[in-house]
């Protein structure tokens, strides 16, 4: 329970300081310096507790199916990492309240900076790889919060992102690694992992993995060639920038390395990959912090160089090595911290950070001053502060590295130890000399609880410096023995060690790093050059930038040229995938083996010669004739229907015959709101060769599509009737189950009512769409006008209303028919209505019928007139057909059947016999209601617009059409 | 085929076989005359003869047969007859009606319609030049 | 006779696939018209091919269903007609709806060069 | 005898939709092609009703009377168009 | 009566057209045939505003549909020799023919007679006039089928529809 | 022996948004507050309907958690049959979740902005779930045609240039494949003789080889009208430009269309595919068009700029991964895809209708209001919105947008993570411990983690550029039905989280029975029809 309350005391605490009020600066800082205090206390108190095997552990159910469970473990490693993070967390709380302005909203920050806190003791208290890194990840998206905390300035937005582009992708890679060392030792729990080493060295995978894990450690550590993302993070606030890149985040990738250090190391590639990078980001970021102008720049550049240091000791791989890499991380987040507050002072203080302004700052801080001196001094590796020992000890690696053979390890140890120190000295000359009188602030020194934290670390590199053996020894000893186990080697944690080449190493580092600092402040001009000699070329922030912008350049080439926007294409590769993939996974060769040729009727082939001819026919008109390509159509269409008619479907032969003219009448209704379309040859255009070639392109598709459909329509057809199939028990059930003998219209009211069902309802939603869609219709200006057959001089009836041409005009004698044949159709409705469920006809039928009825009348008299004589509301047959469909089904349920069950009343009466009534049949009326509601709306909504844009004002609708006549 | 068709007396299938040959060749006729005049005004002639005629001795043909074929009065096929009557008409009417006024409105937008060239055009309506309305009446 | 239904079909098919290729809502409008009999056609016949023998069961007595036609394909066809009715009217109303707004009878709703 | 003249029949009026159909290809006239696919209807009342006589069944008269009472709508429906501009006023 | 039946003759047709369509004479037809028939017209009634149709002097009726058969009959056989053998010199025209029939259901029927006999199409009633604008599809002698229509045709038809 | 009621549960979710829909048809649109209200009251019945299934599916109420309900009392395979189990009861808790949300997101705007929305919205849910529920091909058409129809009309919804163009495109693509569905349906039809699936899939064993040939190329057509609507690449560039378009609530329900697809397929694919005459059959063209939809959703959401778009292509790498899952014909892998499905649907659903009170900020609220006045107010007033700023509005909305983000791109601690953990877990898992990784595992673990890194980079320079680059960004005015969804479906996603043992648990007991024909099989046999027919029983 005390683990977990290491991780939830932050996170809580968190949330909680995310709610106070926006200038609650102290209950801020005391919340969060009472958690971190209270976790230190309990991590004080767990060291106590680590048993025997030097480990406290805690197990929680998370997510068995993947054998993953989130464990709490803590061994001296660990330990260690928890009071640094803690430790240094409360210092840097504590400093934050003197630092943070008044004005800031330092809810946010302390929120922040707490569930940063969590995140990271999550990281390290982690028993379980991918535990580890969801909380990897999360210091991740925290610290990206803390470093574009901010956010106003386009620095610190630039430094979150670009921190966390490089973070969280490493994270990734890290996932993945972890996942493929849970594959190979088959559980994620660090125990098993740490105690399958040889396996995992072994394994095939190794490399990849190693590749993987690396990815991910050296990432978060800043190492080469991930680098450059540190000094850019710079922009976060000065106590940020304590606590995440001295103790906390950037050691987490050091933490993972010795972490997995018993499982990974001892193998070339290890040493390769881990070493390689060390040496090249110890070097590099240690040359260039010499050239930084900017306190926190130097800093960064000098931690990117520790950590590369680290990291070259966990590369080495030996347990010595890793002892000293332990102990400097230790080491330097000491310095390191105290370091970045006392840059934080100076800027705090003087209100720059820019050392080619910065001088003799001891006048106006002195104590300030020495402490920070003294920082640097252990920065340098100068004897009695602890950077030394820690130096000392991987001057000594590096010598063990090489043998006798190979110098090159050590040179570049001493190389780094040379730029140290020259770095360090750079760093404490703005102490010394005369103060300018141009800085933007005269400085004082910093409130008392301000300068606390700095005093505190100093004092701890001063002791750990002198005493090492009785301060950090035994902890030091526990964090190795938790990562070595037996392995432990003999080791001596003493300044002195007489005389060695270490030592000499450690000298020549001082001694070259003086001189080296001198050489360039006096021939180099060190202090005004604007560039870093070798390395200056590269910018991390502008290649960020660059490739940002191509990624994202690339990125949208890559999307316009395998994707589009545009439909024509879009339904191209459709065609194309339905002739393509059918053919690519199916192989259908052994289709092509066709059997013999079915009867031949030239009569059908006659039918279908006009049906082929009426659809190639509206193919070719439809651009520019658009009258002649419905017509066409209906040719199609008449010919589909005769077809139904030929082949023993007489139902479908009737719906599509309705279908058909309510079609046409709607296409008509549509077809006024298109303006004309001028045909090329009027136009005197020729078409370009590019629309040549797209059109033969289509031209091979559309041949190929259509060859596909007969061919594919012709081999199923000449496979036989399927046998087995369900449609017997629809034939056979039909009359004496369902009650009706059409057995088509007992399919659809009874068998498979539900699907006429959402059919009704597909026609219901489209009707109730397209009225809404035309309530907020706007014609084309084009077609605005009154059309010209109705505004010219010739015609007479020209001028007139509809009512007008029906009582006075050409329609008075059509009218006679028309009117007469509404009763006539309204009987033919009712006829194939009450037949369906026995013969052809059914509520379909009957309802379209019935609806062209309406239709007819709304052609003959104008909507006006007929609405003004009939109140339709289609609405309510829409919604009262849906009704009585569903009451309908229903009704079954109260004699505890299922929906839609059927049944026939039946009845005998006098002189009439026997009456059957099928509830089917009521069914069928909410099929009637819908349709005749769906269609009317449909139309009559359209002809609504006629009237509508009648009605427009003068202006808008010029009485007189201008333009060309439509058809 | 179906079977009892043959077994049909000849007094029945004679009449019924010579009415179909009578429509089939109307009908053929008048499609013949939709193609073939040369305009507009000649053409809409043609399919009144398919729509009387034709369907008329068709519609008498099945009438015979089915009563024959099933033994008792089959004469619903006059209710195609009755609805004919009532649609032709009106669509002869309109078709007619459609172009003539088409035909004057291209005339007064100054095209000249195809009909023109044929010069054999009524006074009624002023298609042509060569008679006038006023001296026919 | 399946010859025949079969080219025509993709004769229909063909031409309507064309006209969906094409730039102009009504072309498209008029294509999938086309494709919808092809394919209505399509699903009816995958019951076969029968001459004078609808789905009538009027017949008394024990049915034999190798006299019927299939009556499944019907159904469905029947449902696929009127489902294809439906979205026609709701393409043809977002077509001049289209084209009252964006100015153009472009399937993109803008003239591509 | 019967059967020949039932198929001649048939033949017929499909030759007649054939020519219907040319003519509707052709136009030139809207006119002309609105009366050539009223043609068409009626010459598919008429298939409608050869079939009936061809199969000897009374099933497909419903279509054809359907046909001859419906068909005429579309064609109402385009000449009111070329006339008016509209089909709903 | 006018009320609940607003056109009798149209109902007994309707009520004839049922019993066709179901072929049958059964009382359960007749009765739903009856009721359809009846409830149609009441149905269609508000979008019918004309007053029903006079049924007066069948066999002055039946006298001209039985004329008017004989003379489509004929024209059928005139236009098909035209169209077949004739195709050129065919003097289609229109022409003008001054009505006095005034009864919109007259009118309607000799459109109907008229555009069912091959060979003449009914365009309009020419308007501000009475006048009906006929097209003859092979015209000989105008002044012929302006008595042939006046005499043989609305005559009778006055005689149906137009006596007060 | 007469139905329980509770047998009727299963059609409910079919019936109670038809009947609601029909009825809402008869409301004035001056009344929408009762509108909205019965809208509101059916959508949370289906939710407790879902909830209800699921308890009796996972309790075994039925043999094997599979209800069967027969529909107009016929028995299978010849009536059509309704099928729940627990995916099904799943994926209808799902889309009830979401419908709450959406519509409660509509109330005080949207859904005013043009007419009958509310009765589309029902239908939609009708067609939505009908899909889900059926276990017939044909039926499973009619289903969704329900659905697009009704899709189609709510993308329109108060429609302006750009929604009708993006409408237009959506519709055609989906008459197109449609079609397809059709051809596919008829193709099985004519060789299998049977449109019931679990039938069909027994049906497989006895077809010959040439029927099957012809039935495998329905298959595969049926699969690529799916594969349109789950916006498989090259089939799916309508995606982006729609959600984009379409208005927000709506978009969050295209978020689960475009789901329904993948569940067609993962339920069709393992009952045909898994056993039998054509075992592993297509899987391949899953898992390769998955992979290149992972590929291009990433280059996508990359390329985005717009969050609308960044949205479609976040479900464009969500339907990518998915069918890369199921093509990778790897049974363990269904559950663990399922669990990533619900938890990226919810997520970009959530962030659809973030979008939305984002943008406020970017434009002073006041004049956003305005523009949409002016845009869409030209007939259907939508009344002033009556609530006042939420204090933290802002705080709010960074905070929703980075849970967003973070399930998006799978990145800890949310549901995204757990997702992509157990997928990764489990396409490592599937080559024994120890063992070697093929080529494919390789690419596919590459692309779903470049896919995530892609929507980190392209969402926090969203996210960075709306929240702290905008100098003084305006306190949005939010109002609670707006701010309530998106809460409650993050919320959801914390759940799924911290409740990801159980729910994956259940996962697996959902996907388990899928890929077993002989266990609906055994149901479908086993469900007897109501005895007697009503004829008989009746008056
Ligand atoms: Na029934
Ligand atoms: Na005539």
């Amino acid at each position: 329970m005390l683990l977990l309350s290491l991780i939830a005391g932050p996170f809580i605490a968190s949330l909680v300081a995310a709610l106070l009020p926006t200038d609650a600066r102290n209950r801020e800082s005391w919340l969060a310096g009472i958690v971190a205090l209270s976790g230190l206390l309990v991590t004080s108190y767990l060291y106590t507790q680590l048993g025997a095997d030097g480990v406290v552990q805690r197990e929680f159910d998370w997510l068995p199916a993947f054998g993953l469970n989130l464990v709490l473990r803590m061994d001296g490693l660990a330990w260690l990492f928890a009071m640094l993070i803690q430790g240094i967390g409360l210092l840097v709380v504590i400093y934050a309240r003197y630092y943070m302005s008044p004005k800031d909203p330092v809810p946010r920050f302390f929120s922040f900076l707490l569930a940063f806190m969590g995140s990271m003791l999550g990281v390290v208290l982690s028993g379980n790889l991918i535990q580890l890194v969801v909380f990897w990840e999360l210091t991740s998206v925290t610290s990206f919060l803390l470093i574009g905390y901010w956010h106003h300035r386009a620095d610190a937005r630039r430094g979150a992102r670009m921190a966390f582009t490089v973070t969280a992708s490493g994270g990734l890679c890290l996932l993945i690694g972890v996942l493929l060392l849970g594959h190979m030792v088959g559980s994620y729990s660090l125990d098993v992992v740490l105690a399958s080493g040889d396996v995992i060295r072994e394994h095939d995978l190794y490399l990849p993995m190693l590749v993987l894990v690396a990815l991910g450690a050296l990432t978060k550590s800043a190492q080469f060639p991930f680098h450059f993302w540190l000094p850019h993070a710079m922009a976060a606030p000065t106590p940020v920038s304590a606590f995440l890149h001295s103790a906390t985040m950037v050691k987490a990738g050091v933490f993972l390395l010795m972490r997995l250090w018993p499982a990974l190391s001892g193998t070339p590639e290890w040493t390769w990959i881990i070493m390689g990078a060390g040496v090249c980001t110890m070097l590099i970021g240690a040359f260039t912090a010499i050239f930084q102008h900017d306190l926190k720049g130097l800093l960064a550049y000098s931690t990117i160089s520790h950590l590369g240091l680290i990291t070259v000791l966990l590369g080495i791989g030996t347990p010595l090595a890793l002892v000293a890499a332990v102990f400097h991380t230790f080491n330097h987040a000491t310095f390191k911290a105290s370091l970045f507050m006392a840059a934080g002072i100076i800027d705090h203080e003087t209100g720059t950070r820019d050392m080619r302004h910065l001088r003799g700052l001891y006048a106006s801080l002195p104590y300030t001053a020495t402490l920070a001196i003294v920082a640097s001094a252990a920065m340098a590796g100068v004897p009695l502060l602890n950077g030394f020992i820690s130096k000392e000890m991987f001057f000594a690696e590096a010598l063990a590295v090489g043998s006798a053979r190979n110098w090159g390890m050590s040179i570049a140890a001493v190389l780094m130890g040379i730029f140290g120190v020259a770095y360090s000295l750079r760093f404490i000359y703005v102490f010394f000399g005369r103060q300018p009188d141009d800085l933007p602030r005269q400085p004082h020194e910093p409130p008392r609880w301000m300068r606390f934290p700095v005093e505190f670390l100093v004092l701890c590199c001063l002791v750990v410096g002198i005493i090492p053996g009785l301060s950090i020894g035994p902890f030091l000893s526990a964090a190795v023995t938790s990562v070595l186990g037996e392995a432990v080697p003999y080791y001596s944690l003493a300044v002195w060690h007489g005389f060695n080449l270490p030592l000499a190493m450690s000298l020549l580092a001082l001694a070259g790093g003086v001189a080296l600092y001198a050489w360039l402040r006096a021939r180099y001009g060190l202090i005004q050059s604007t560039y870093v000699p070798f390395l200056g070329r590269f910018n991390g922030k502008q290649a960020y930038e660059n490739t940002m912008l191509r990624l994202s350049a690339s990125a949208s080439l890559l999307e316009k040229l395998l994707g589009t926007r545009r439909l024509q294409p879009q339904l191209l590769l459709m065609i194309v995938l339905l002739l393509a993939v059918p053919t690519l996974i199916v192989r259908p060769v052994s289709l092509l083996a066709l059997p013999a040729n079915g009867e031949f009727s030239w009569l059908f082939a006659g039918l279908w010669v006009i049906g082929a001819v009426c659809a190639l026919g509206a193919a070719w008109q439809a651009k520019y004739h658009r009258l002649a390509a419905l017509s066409l159509v209906g040719g199609v269409g008449i010919t589909v229907s005769l077809a139904f008619l030929w082949l023993s479907a007489p139902d479908l032969a009737l719906t599509q015959l309705m279908v058909e003219t309510i079609t046409t009448v709607l296409i008509l209704l549509g077809l006024r709101w298109l303006p004309p379309r001028i045909t090329p040859r009027e136009l005197n255009i020729t078409p370009s060769r590019r629309a040549r070639l797209r059109r033969a392109r289509d031209m091979v598709v559309a041949v190929c599509a259509g060859l596909a459909m007969a061919l594919v329509s012709y081999v199923a057809l000449l496979r036989g009737p399927s046998t087995g199939g369900i449609s017997d028990f629809f034939l056979t059930r039909a009359l004496s189950e369902g009650g009706g003998s059409n057995v088509v219209n007992v399919l659809l009211v009874d068998f498979r009512s539900i699907d006429t069902l959402g059919e009704i309802a597909v026609l219901a939603i489209v009707a109730l769409t397209v009225y809404a869609l035309l309530r907020r219709f706007r014609p084309a200006p084009e077609s605005l006008p009154i059309p010209a057959q109705q505004t010219n001089s010739v015609d007479p009836a020209a001028g007139q209303t509809p009512i007008q041409q029906v009582e006075i005009g050409y329609l008075k004698v059509p009218s006679v028919y028309l009117r007469l044949l509404l009763p006539i159709m309204g009987v033919i409705a009712a006829y194939f209505f009450i037949r369906g469920h026995n013969l052809p006809g059914g509520g379909f039928v009957a309802g379209l019928t019935f609806s062209v009825a309406i239709i007819v009348q709304y052609m003959l008299a104008g909507t006006q007139w007929v609405e003004s004589h009939l109140r339709l509301q289609p609405h309510r047959w829409i919604a009262f057909g849906l009704w009585i469909a569903c009451v309908t089904g229903m009704g079954a349920w109260l004699l505890g059947y299922p929906f839609l069950t059927s049944h026939t009343a039946h009845y005998t009466l006098p002189v009439l016999g026997e009456i059957h009534l099928p509830s089917a049949f009521v069914f069928d009326l909410g099929v009637f209601g819908v349709v005749v509601g769906a269609t009317l709306l449909i139309l009559t909504a359209l002809a609504h617009q006629s009237v509508r844009s009648h009605r427009l004002p003068a202006t808008t609708a010029a009485p007189v059409a201008a333009h060309k006549e439509i058809f | 085929m179906t079977p009892e068709l043959d077994t049909l007396p000849v007094w029945v299938s004679l009449p019924v076989a010579l009415l179909l040959l009578l429509g089939s060749t109307i009908v053929l006729i008048g499609a013949l005359g939709l193609v073939k005049l040369p305009h507009f005004f000649q053409r809409i002639h043609g399919p009144a003869i398919t729509i009387t005629l034709g369907t008329g001795a068709i519609l008498v043909a099945s009438m015979i047969y089915f009563s024959a074929l099933q033994s008792r009065l089959v004469i619903h096929e006059v209710l195609i007859t009755a609805f004919i009557m009532l649609t032709a008409p009106v669509v002869a009417m309109l078709i007619m009606r459609t172009a003539v006024y088409r035909d004057l409105r291209a005339r007064e937008r100054g095209k000249a319609p195809p009909t023109d060239q044929n010069g054999k055009v009524g006074e009624v309506y002023p298609f042509s030049t060569k008679k006038s309305f006023s001296t026919k009446k | 006779m399946e010859a025949v239904i079969a080219i025509a079909m993709g004769i229909m098919f063909g031409a309507g696939v064309w006209l969906l290729l094409r730039p102009r809502t009504f072309q498209v409008i008029t294509g999938l018209l086309l494709v919808s009999y092809a394919v209505n056609l399509f699903i009816f016949i995958m019951g076969r091919l029968t001459l004078n023998r609808p789905p009538l069961t009027l017949a008394e007595g024990t049915i034999d269903p190798a006299l019927y036609a299939d009556p499944m394909p019907q159904a469905l066809v029947l449902t696929a007609i009127v489902i294809g009715f439906a979205t026609t009217a709701l393409y043809l109303v977002v077509m001049i709806g289209a084209r009252g707004l964006t100015g153009t009878d472009h399937v993109d709703g803008k003239e591509t060069h | 005898m019967l059967s020949l003249a039932i198929d001649i029949t048939l033949l017929s009026v499909i030759l007649a939709m054939l020519l219907c159909m040319i003519r509707l290809l052709l136009g030139p006239t809207a006119q002309d092609r609105v009366l050539a696919l009223d043609t068409l209807w009626m010459c598919a009342m008429l298939l409608a009703l050869a079939l009936g006589l061809r199969f000897a069944s009374v099933i497909y008269f419903e279509a054809a009377m359907l046909i001859a009472l419906t068909g005429f709508v579309s064609t109402v429906a385009l000449t009111k168009f070329l006339m008016r501009g509209e089909v709903i006023e | 009566m006018t009320r609940w039946l607003p056109s009798p003759v149209l109902s007994a047709a309707l009520l004839v057209m049922w019993l066709l369509l179901s072929q049958s004479i059964a009382p359960a037809q007749i009765l739903l045939g009856a009721a359809i028939a009846l409830s149609a017209p009441l149905l269609a009634r508000s979008l019918r505003p004309l007053a029903p149709a006079p049924f007066r002097k069948p066999w002055v009726l039946a006298r001209l549909l039985f004329m008017s058969m004989v003379e489509i009959v004929r024209s059928c056989f005139n236009v098909s020799r035209i169209i077949l053998f004739k195709s050129k010199g065919v003097e289609s025209q229109f022409i003008r023919i001054p009505l006095d029939l005034k009864d919109p259901y007259g009118l309607a029927l000799l459109s109907c007679l008229i555009n069912s006999t091959p060979g003449t199409v009914w365009v309009e009633q020419l308007p501000g006039s009475n006048d009906l604008a006929l097209h003859v599809f092979d015209l000989h002698d105008e002044q012929w089928w302006i008595d042939t229509i006046k005499t043989r045709y609305e005559q009778p038809l006055i005689e149906i529809f137009d006596h007060e | 022996m007469p139905l329980s009621w509770v047998q009727h549960l299963i059609l409910a979710p079919i019936l109670v948004p038809l009947i609601v829909g029909a009825g809402l048809v008869l409301i004035n649109e001056r009344h929408h507050q009762r509108k909205f209200l019965i809208n509101l009251a059916a959508t949370l019945s289906m939710l407790c309907t879902a909830v209800a299934l699921l308890l009796l599916t996972d309790q075994e109420h039925w043999p094997a958690g599979i209800g069967v309900y027969l529909s107009a009392n016929w028995a299978a395979p010849f009536g059509v049959v309704l099928l729940v189990d627990r995916l099904t009861a799943v994926m209808l808790l799902l889309s009830s979740m979401l419908a709450s949300a959406s519509l409660i997101f509509a109330m005080t705007r949207w859904s005013r902005i043009g007419v009958h929305f509310h009765s589309l919205f029902q239908f939609l849910m009708m067609g939505i779930n009908g899909a889900f529920l059926t276990n017939d091909l044909f039926n499973l058409f009619v289903f969704f045609e329900v659905m697009l129809a009704a899709s189609y009309g709510l993308v329109l919804h108060g429609y302006n240039t750009t929604r009708i163009r993006a409408g237009m495109q959506y519709i055609v693509v989906n008459l197109l494949a449609s079609f397809f569905f059709l051809i596919g349906v008829a193709l099985i039809y004519a060789t299998a003789g049977t449109l019931n699936m679990t039938d069909l899939a027994g049906r497989l064993e006895g077809l010959n080889p040439e029927d099957l040939v012809l039935l495998k190329i329905g298959v595969v057509i049926l699969a690529l009208a799916f594969l349109t609507k789950s916006a498989m690449w090259p089939l799916g560039f309508w995606l982006p430009t729609t959600y984009s378009a379409a208005s927000p609530p709506v978009a969050a329900m295209m978020v689960l269309m475009t789901k329904i697809g993948v569940y067609v397929l993962i339920r069709l694919w393992l009952l045909l595919f898994s056993e039998g005459p054509a075992a592993g059959f297509g899987f391949d063209l899953l898992l390769v068009g998955g992979l290149a939809t992972l590929a291009f959703g990433t280059i996508g959401i990359l390329a985005s700029q717009e969050p609308g778009r960044m949205a479609g292509y976040a479900a464009v790498i969500s339907s990518g991964t998915l069918l890369a899952a199921v093509g990778y014909g790897e049974p363990a892998l269904i559950n663990v895809a399922l669990f990533y499905m619900i938890s990226s649907t919810i997520a970009v659903a959530a962030f659809l209708l973030l979008i939305e009170l984002v943008e406020r900020i970017r434009v002073p609220g006041a004049a956003m209001l305005a523009l949409t006045m002016e845009a869409f107010g030209l007939e259907d007033k939508p009344g002033e919105p009556v609530g006042k700023a939420i204090p933290g509005a802002l705080a709010f909305l960074g905070l929703a947008f980075a849970c967003c983000a973070l399930i998006i791109t799978g990145l800890p601690p949310l549901s995204g993570f757990i997702a992509k953990f157990g997928l990764f877990h489990t396409l490592l898992d599937t080559s024994s411990v120890g063992a070697g990784i093929d080529l494919i595992t390789w690419i596919m673990i590459a692309l779903v983690v470049l896919s995530g890194l892609a929507g980190i980079i392209s969402l926090m320079r969203f996210g960075v550029r709306t929240f702290w680059a905008a100098q003084n960004p305006a306190a949005p005015h939010l109002q609670r039905s707006e701010v309530m969804p998106i809460t409650a479906l993050l919320l959801v996603c914390v759940l799924l989280t911290a409740q990801a043992g159980p729910t994956l648990a259940y996962l697996e007991r959902s996907a388990e029975p899928l890929r077993q024909p002989a266990l609906y099989l055994d149901r479908l046999e086993a469900s007897q029809t109501v005895d007697g027919s009503l004829t008989e029983a009746a008056l």
